[in-house]
Parts: structure tokens; C-alpha cells; sequence
């Protein structure tokens, strides 16, 4: 295993301390609790808005927390959802007597401890919201099954639910957003590698030098197929089409197109994919309105890519645009 | 011969150790149909709990099983935390006060874990979780006692269904869990869940029948 | 080879392509000459600055072209130096009168390339600037040699000057600026695995599971030394005391320390090395004023890091901070 | 027999192709002590090359060569570009209105070549560069025009003297060019310019050998 780490044991608290030492103009982060709160929490009569999940996804959450974003985030161990201390810690921190709203990717982990979180909240007297995030069109949707994955949508949605909650929003109405973005959004995700979880200390997965994995998650999982290696052409047709169905993406809607890396993938690889991405979208006569491209919801250093569409109305448009400022998305301060 | 604290205190610090020594075979379980990190997640839970128990060591049995859920609940995460948390609590709850356990306590006690894990995780058996090494071992134990079985023999069958149990896992295709997301990709491989379930069992099994 | 491509020759133009679809509100691209030019440019009466190198290195040079940076950049192929004709249409294409400033990092074949720009630009009576980066302590300075490297300092020094240019200021103190950002600032990298060029097909060179190499540039060579693998906090001290002791930085001193990832190791190993970095310089007494950490000039998909530091002043504090608005850095608008 | 402009275009055509040929080879060698890319930027050059070589076709040998100093420095790229780009620039000033080239042509031409690499890049003989193998090269063009040489023998030294300048560029630590990075790591090293250089001569001589 090759990482620039000291003990896999300590990666994730001693990234926090390199957060904490660069970033404390943004956040204050709390060793104890494993929680990063955006510094001037809790802002009186604002929602707080928290996410979080396992590590290894950054900048997803840590790097989103700030004005205009996340009030806090939650870290777990690599790809291990967090306990619910962390998230009873996060929720009192950033509580400004407005009430706070969980966002939780969907992974059972996940869901259960957030719901142990609220639990704990709600008995305190904090109110709370969740919205779950399931946007991973790899996966069949099923009410009998763990249903869809929460990936890229999570991103979009944080910027989005951040804005307004900054705006002054209500609860009701934030988690409303939420889960607005939610249904409007579809991603759709692939791997040329695999990844190391360092406590594991080798690949999760071994792939053949020709071979891909598509439909996979973050979590440096198997994907739903194994294939024989394609074009960026041919990939971003396999993302691009499902979620462009699924979502019923018709002539003439917009959307917000998000190319995001894996971690591994080097940026002018993703800007080959948006370059199809954006083709495949100008065929069928869709706008792109706005755009993502980087390394934002990763796994490790897995090379590969993810594709998120989300349809756009004008709310959405506001609250994207507005002023945010984090240590991974900054615009308009 | 009931389970006394002793026991129980001897059980929870060999179910640590013997957690630790399957880490990379339960995270390896995992790495094929989830994320790799189920051994590790469950060695963290119960390193925890050895660090807990000399503060209860003095104290009910109930009241050591909730010491074991909320550590779990505290330190795991991903979906076995909580699951398991949840069953050491509930199990703590049937047992609440007890400075022993008989065949009747330990049903009751397997009863408490295997419902509190259904309620959280809301997965029936032929699901490819913990529960189908769980529901079983439970059955078994009421059975047991049916059969008037002594505790060491309804903890010898407990242990011998949830491994009958945990095997048949490795055909079925997941429908709870991180393995779901596979589909029928899921299908040969063995649930880590359901794996280290039967190692509690058995170590509890293999604690009492020494 | 694994990549998200189409085929290896193409690689440059598709991702200017899709450059050029994500980013029309910043940048155009004219894809005969092979540039990307700031959307509104040539202002008249500004200083423009441009700069260019190989591809391979996103989002240098391309990802920092917008207000407040550079004005047009030049990629070449991968690793390759771009070509006179690049840099020659992006000096006519940003010059608004008042000069252009070439940002050059000390490669021979960036030098003698952006030295036939200049001469054949000055011939068509633009006024034109170099500043040649060597900010690479691995190397050895020498005037008998090709001398330092260019790297992490571009980075800085193209925001700082660029931040300057936009304020107003005459290509001479631009250049003068820019030559004191790079004499005031220092890198050094390394790699734990190698990359591939696309038209090569396979790694530039081998690396043992257990080894690592020291002294790297940002074109996949070998370092200047294989080394055994070490901790995160060994690496740091290896990059951080040579530059550290070039610099002469002492005790009550300020710098910007910058954490760069070389394109395959995540963030939150950034944030590792971050956090030995700031645990060396508080022991020293250093302080970290400003600070940028992420994959800013890369290598591929090259795992390793590298750390630069620069010794800051009042001006270059105000330029760093001021408004930027490009696809990779921005903030202030 | 002197250089006409038919052996000119032959011999640039048949070097595409060789360079095309070896474009591994050159970016092997270039990948152990440089960047991999030398035996892609040549061939990308001399594609561009050969591509133009239609409409210089009936020029004089002069215009010839500077149609292909210009076509580098513009497709090339990277040290070699600007600096082979030179070279050849320099040959067609040297040779300019020529519709054949002699013996004592073809050394001002070498001459002229080397004096535009060393202008641009300011590398000395021994400095592990294109100049290990040029340098030797023109020596031996003007040793055999003093031997009274015809052109063939005077292109079989110069490439062999081209030859074993190129090989002792082995054992040399390079001062010049991105090697240089490396310091004593570069020592044990074939240079890829020196290579490629030879390779230009080379296809020079068997051009006109046949
Ligand atoms: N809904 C559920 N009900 C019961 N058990 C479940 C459920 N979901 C997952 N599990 C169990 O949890 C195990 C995985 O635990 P772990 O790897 O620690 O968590 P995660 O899946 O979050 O990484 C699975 O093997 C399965 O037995
Ligand atoms: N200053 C110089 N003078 C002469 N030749 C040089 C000089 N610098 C580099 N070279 C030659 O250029 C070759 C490398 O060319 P190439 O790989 O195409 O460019 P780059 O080094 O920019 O990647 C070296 O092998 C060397 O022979
Ligand atoms: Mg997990
Ligand atoms: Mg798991
Ligand atoms: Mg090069
Ligand atoms: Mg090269």
C-alpha cells in the first residue's frame, strides 16, 4: 500500500488537524467529537444544515462546510458511516434555534445512525429534518430493497439547501428544496481501478488490465457489470443514457452537468468526458445552465468518473449561484 | 450451569480477541460484496468494549450488554453499529438485573437481540444479513428448550443453526445491505454480517462449554 | 493503459473541446491555435499574462486563464512544450497595449520555445516580458546547467501577478513582481507511483511496492533518488527542510504554504502531509498566512505531492487575495 | 554523385518513416532519463513534415530544408523542436538556391546546423545532448573533404562518427536538457537527441548509399 499517511488508524483525525491548521478561517474543527462546524456556528434563527458520512470522499463533506454550505459535517472512518454521537454533536453545534437538517446519503449505514441522531436531537428538543439522497440509477429503486444509492446529487444538493438556508429559509421549506433536488437529479458512476482502504492495505477489488466496472458506488465497491475497457465516448453514453431516461430529460429542459473524478482520474481525462457529455446533451437539444467538473465525491485515488444531471429550475439556479465559501467550492466571495 | 457475569465478562473480552484475529477475514468478506471494512468496523466496536468492561465488571449482566450496545452504537457506525448496538441494548434490556442467565434468560435475550436488529434494519430472513445466521440460532434455542436441551447443548445448537444459516447466505442475493446494490453479482459470496453473527454464537458456545 | 480517452493523439484537443463547452462564460478557446484566451480579452490598456507548458498538468495553466489570473494559456501535447505559433496567437490575442507577460518555467524546451514567441511578437511591436520559474530545490542551481525546475511557485506567482495586472499595474512592475514571487518561493516533490502518457502507453518507469521517489519534477521522471517508502511525516521533512533552508526562512516569518497533490493521491492524504507541514513550520516559528492545498499542477494520474512555500510581503498578500474568477481558482466574485 | 532534390525529399520521406519507426525506442530512452515523449515529438513533427513536402517539392533544396525548420519549431514542440527546428532553418540558409549539394555543400551545411543548436540551446560537447552526436559528425565531414572523400564515403564517416559520439553519451552526466534533473542518475543512459540525431544521418547516408 502506497499512501502518503503515518498509521491507517490515525489518517482521518490527523487530516482533521491538517484542516484545522489551514482552514480555521472557515471552520473550527472538533477533535473529540470527529466533527468539522463551519467557525461562526451556531448563526441564531439560521437552519443548520449538516451532512457527513465515512471518510474518504473528501472534499465530500469536510470541504463543503463554510458560508453558503454545510454548517457542519460528520466524518466516519474510511467509507464507514459515522456514529450518531458525531451527529448529535453536529446537530447541537450548529443549532440556532431554527432547527437543523440532516442531509444522509442513502447506505444503510448511514440511514440508521442519522436516525439514532435524530432520535437523540428530537429528545433534546432540536428539531430536525432529514432527506436522504438516492440518485444512483446503477442500482434498481425498489420500497423491498436498500433502494438507490445517495452519490453526486449529494454534492448539488448541499450547495443548493445551503444557499437558501444562508437566505433565511425556513425548516419546512429547506427540506422541501431538498428533496426537490433529490428527485430531479440522477447519477450514474464508473471505475478503471480500484482502491486501497488503508486499514485494508490492499485493492478491494482486482481488475484486469482491460477491464472496467460500471454502476459502481463510492465506497470502492464492485460495480453492477464488469466490462471490457471502452472509450470516454462509449463510457459517458453507458452513464449518460440511463440517468438521461430515468429522469425523462426531455428538448429543450436544462440541467446542471456534473462530470466528477474518482480521485484517481486526472482532470484533463474528466474535461474528455464532459466534452461527450456535453455532445450526447447537444443532440438531444438539452441545455447545460450550469456545471461541475472536478474531483468533488471521490473514493480514495479510484480512477473513473461519475455523471449527475439534475434538472434545474429557477429556485435551484438562485440558490447554486449564490455566494458560498468553503475550502472546495467558493464563488461570489 | 447458567451464564454468570463472570462468564459473560470471559465471553465479551474472547469475542474481542477472536474479532481482532478474523478482521482481515471478515473485511475481506466484505471487500467482495460491500466495502471492506466490516472486519475493521467490528474490531474498533469491541476493542471499545474491552476498554468498557472493567467499569461494569461489577455490575448485572443487563446492565454489561447495554454497556456493549452503546459502546457499538458509539464507536462501529456503518450498518452493523447500529444493528448490533441495538441488539446488545435490547439484549441488556431482557436481561436487565440478572446476575445469571438460564436456558429461558438466554432465549429471551436472543428474542430481544434478533427483534431489535429486525426493527433498525427492517430485513427478514433470505435477505443475505446477519439475520439469516440470527433467526435461525434463535429458532434453534426454542427449540432447545423444547427438547429440554441444557445451556451448553441449546448453545451448541444455537451456534450450529446460525452457521447452517450464515452459509446459506452465500447463494442468496441481497436485497438489505450494501450488497443489494450488486444484484446478482451478489449471489456466491458469504455475508460478512451474517459471519460475524455466528462468531459471537459461537464464541458464546465455545466460553460456557469450557 | 486505463484512461478516460478516446485516442491518445486526441486527448488535448477533446478536453479544450470540452473546456470550451463548460466554460464559454470564461474562457474561449480557439482550437486552431491550439490556446484558451480569457473571454473579454484583449482589455485595452491592461498588461496581459500568459503562460503554457505541456498538457497533463491540470488545471495549469488552462484552469487559471479568467479575471484576475492569466489572460490566455498555451497547452502543449502531453509533457510537451508548446510551440511558437501558440504562444505568438495568445500574445496577439491578450494584448491590450500595454504589454504581455510571459510566465515561463525553466524547461529547456518551455524556454527556447517562449524565446521564438517573444522575438516574433516584439518583431510585430508587441512589447513582451519573461519571467522564467525555478523554484524546484531538488535541483541543483547552476548557470553551467539547464539549472531549477519550475513548478509549484507558477502557480502562486500567475495568481499573484495576475491579480496585479488586473489592478492596473505597467508591464514593468508586473515583471518585477513576478520575479520576486519566484525568488521568494520554493517547491519540491515526489512520487509513489509513476504515470502513463497517453501516446507512450505504459508507465514512465517502475517503482518497487515498498519504494518512492524524492525530487521529482511534474513530467512522470524519475526524482533525483529512490528511496524506501516512509511515513507521511518523513516525507514532509524531506520536502520541507531543503526548502525550508534554500529560503532561509526564519523564525517570525510568514509564507503561503502550498500542499500540491500530483493527480492520484486524495485529498485527505493532502491534508495528512498538510498537517505535518504545519506542525514543522510551528516549530519553527513560521507562520502560515495563506495556504492552498489540492491537485493544482499535476503530473497525470502520479501519486505523490509537493510542497511549496513562499516567503510573502504586504503586495503579494494583496494580490493573492484579490478577486479571481477561473475554472480551477476563485474566489472574490 | 551530389545531393539532388530528389535525394532531399527521398531522404526526408525515409526519415519520417524511420523516426516513425523508432518512436518507442526514442521515448523508451527519453522515459529512463526524460519525460517519454522525444520518439513522439519527432514523429509528430516529420508526419507534419512529410505533409509538406508536396509544395516545397519543386524548390530548391534551400527552401526545402527551411519548409521543414519552420514545420518543427511549429509541430514539434518540447527542447527538440526549437532546437532540430534551428538546425534544419540554418541547413536551408546555408544551402539556399542549391538544386544539388557537393561535398563541401553538405559540410556547410552541417556546419550551419551546428552552429544553430549550439546557438539555441547553448550545449557544449559533453553535456549529454543532439550536440554529443552532431559535433563529432561535422568534424568527420571536414576531416573527409580534407581526405578527399567522395560524398558517400564523407556520409558514412559522419555517421559512424555520429554513431560513436551517441554511444559514449552513455556514460556521460548530462548538464543540458531535462536529464539533467537527475544528475548522477543520468549516467548509464543512451541520450534520446543524440539518438534521434544520428538516426537523421543515418538516413542521410543510406539514402544516398542506394
Ligand atoms: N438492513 C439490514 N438488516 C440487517 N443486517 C444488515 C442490514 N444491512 C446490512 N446488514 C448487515 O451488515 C453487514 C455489513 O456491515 P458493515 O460492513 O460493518 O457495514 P457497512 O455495510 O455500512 O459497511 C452486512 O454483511 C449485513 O449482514
Ligand atoms: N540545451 C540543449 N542543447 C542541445 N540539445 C538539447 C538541449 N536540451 C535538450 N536537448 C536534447 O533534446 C532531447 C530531448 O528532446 P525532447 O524529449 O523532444 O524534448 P523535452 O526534453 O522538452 O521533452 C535531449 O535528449 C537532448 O539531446
Ligand atoms: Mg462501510
Ligand atoms: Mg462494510
Ligand atoms: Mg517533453
Ligand atoms: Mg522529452
Amino acid at each position: 500500500m502506497k499512501k502518503l499517511i503515518n498509521k491507517p488508524e490515525d489518517v482521518v483525525k490527523e487530516a482533521l488537524e491538517g484542516i484545522a491548521a489551514l482552514h480555521s478561517d472557515l471552520v473550527r474543527v472538533d477533535l473529540e467529537n470527529q466533527i468539522i462546524v463551519r467557525a461562526d456556528a451556531p448563526l441564531q434563527g439560521k437552519v443548520g444544515v449538516i451532512s457527513g458520512g465515512g471518510s474518504g470522499h473528501e472534499p465530500m463533506h469536510g470541504g463543503f462546510v463554510g458560508h453558503g454550505m454545510l454548517d457542519a459535517a460528520c466524518p466516519g472512518a474510511i467509507f464507514t458511516s459515522p456514529v450518531p454521537d458525531q451527529m448529535l454533536a453536529a446537530t447541537k453545534a450548529v443549532n440556532g434555534g431554527a432547527g437543523v437538517l440532516h442531509i444522509v446519503k442513502n447506505y444503510t449505514g448511514d440511514v440508521l445512525n442519522f436516525e439514532m441522531a435524530a432520535e437523540l436531537a428530537q429528545a433534546e428538543g432540536i428539531e430536525v429534518a432529514s432527506v436522504v439522497t438516492n440518485d444512483d440509477v446503477a442500482v434498481q429503486d425498489s420500497t423491498y430493497t436498500a433502494g438507490r444509492r445517495g452519490v453526486g446529487v449529494t454534492v448539488l444538493l448541499e450547495k443548493i439547501v445551503g444557499g437558501m438556508a444562508e437566505a433565511g429559509a425556513p425548516l419546512a421549506a429547506v427540506a422541501e428544496m431538498a428533496q426537490r433536488v433529490n428527485n430531479q437529479g440522477r447519477s450514474m458512476g464508473m471505475a478503471l481501478t480500484s482502491c486501497t482502504v488503508p486499514a485494508k492495505g490492499s485493492p478491494t477489488f482486482e481488475l484486469g488490465a482491460d477491464e472496467m466496472e460500471i454502476g459502481i458506488g463510492i465506497h470502492g465497491e464492485p460495480g453492477r457489470r464488469r466490462v471490457k475497457l471502452a472509450s470516454a465516448a462509449e463510457i459517458t453514453e453507458m452513464l449518460a443514457t440511463p440517468i438521461i431516461s430515468d429522469l425523462g430529460l426531455k428538448a429543450g429542459e436544462r440541467v446542471l452537468a456534473f462530470v466528477n473524478g474518482m480521485g484517481g482520474t486526472p482532470l484533463i481525462e474528466l474535461y474528455v468526458v464532459a466534452n461527450e457529455l456535453a455532445k450526447i446533451l447537444k443532440g438531444k437539444n438539452i441545455s447545460i445552465a450550469r456545471s461541475l467538473v472536478g474531483n468533488y465525491i471521490t473514493s480514495l485515488e479510484m480512477a473513473g468518473c461519475s455523471i449527475t444531471l439534475l434538472r434545474l429550475d429557477d429556485d435551484m439556479i438562485r440558490y447554486w449561484d449564490a455566494p458560498v465559501h468553503t475550502a472546495a467550492l467558493r464563488w461570489g466571495m | 450451569m447458567p451464564i454468570t457475569i463472570d462468564d459473560t465478562l470471559r465471553w465479551l473480552q474472547r469475542l474481542a480477541d477472536a474479532l481482532h484475529e478474523n478482521r482481515d477475514y471478515l473485511t475481506q468478506l466484505d471487500a467482495a460484496i460491500g466495502d471492506a471494512d466490516h472486519g475493521i468496523n467490528m474490531d474498533r466496536g469491541f476493542k471499545a468494549v474491552t476498554e468498557k468492561l472493567p467499569a461494569v465488571a461489577s455490575m448485572d449482566i443487563g446492565s454489561i450488554l447495554k454497556t456493549v450496545g452503546t459502546t457499538l452504537v458509539s464507536t462501529v457506525g456503518g450498518a452493523s453499529g447500529p444493528l448490533y448496538g441495538t441488539a446488545f441494548l435490547r439484549a441488556g434490556m431482557a436481561t436487565a438485573g440478572k446476575h445469571e442467565l438460564d436456558e429461558a434468560d438466554v432465549v429471551a435475550m436472543l428474542d430481544a437481540a434478533l427483534e431489535g436488529i429486525k426493527a433498525r434494519g427492517k430485513a427478514q430472513p433470505g435477505e443475505k444479513t446477519m439475520v439469516d445466521a440470527l433467526a435461525p440460532a434463535v429458532e434453534a434455542a426454542h427449540e432447545a428448550v423444547q427438547a429440554k436441551c441444557d445451556l451448553i447443548q441449546l448453545l451448541q445448537r444455537c451456534c450450529a443453526a446460525a452457521e447452517e444459516g450464515m452459509k446459506k447466505t452465500i447463494p442468496l442475493q441481497a436485497t438489505k445491505g450494501r450488497a443489494s446494490y450488486l444484484g446478482e453479482r451478489s449471489v456466491g459470496h458469504q455475508d460478512p454480517g451474517a459471519t460475524s453473527c455466528w462468531l459471537i454464537l459461537k464464541t458464546l458456545s465455545d466460553t460456557m462449554g469450557q
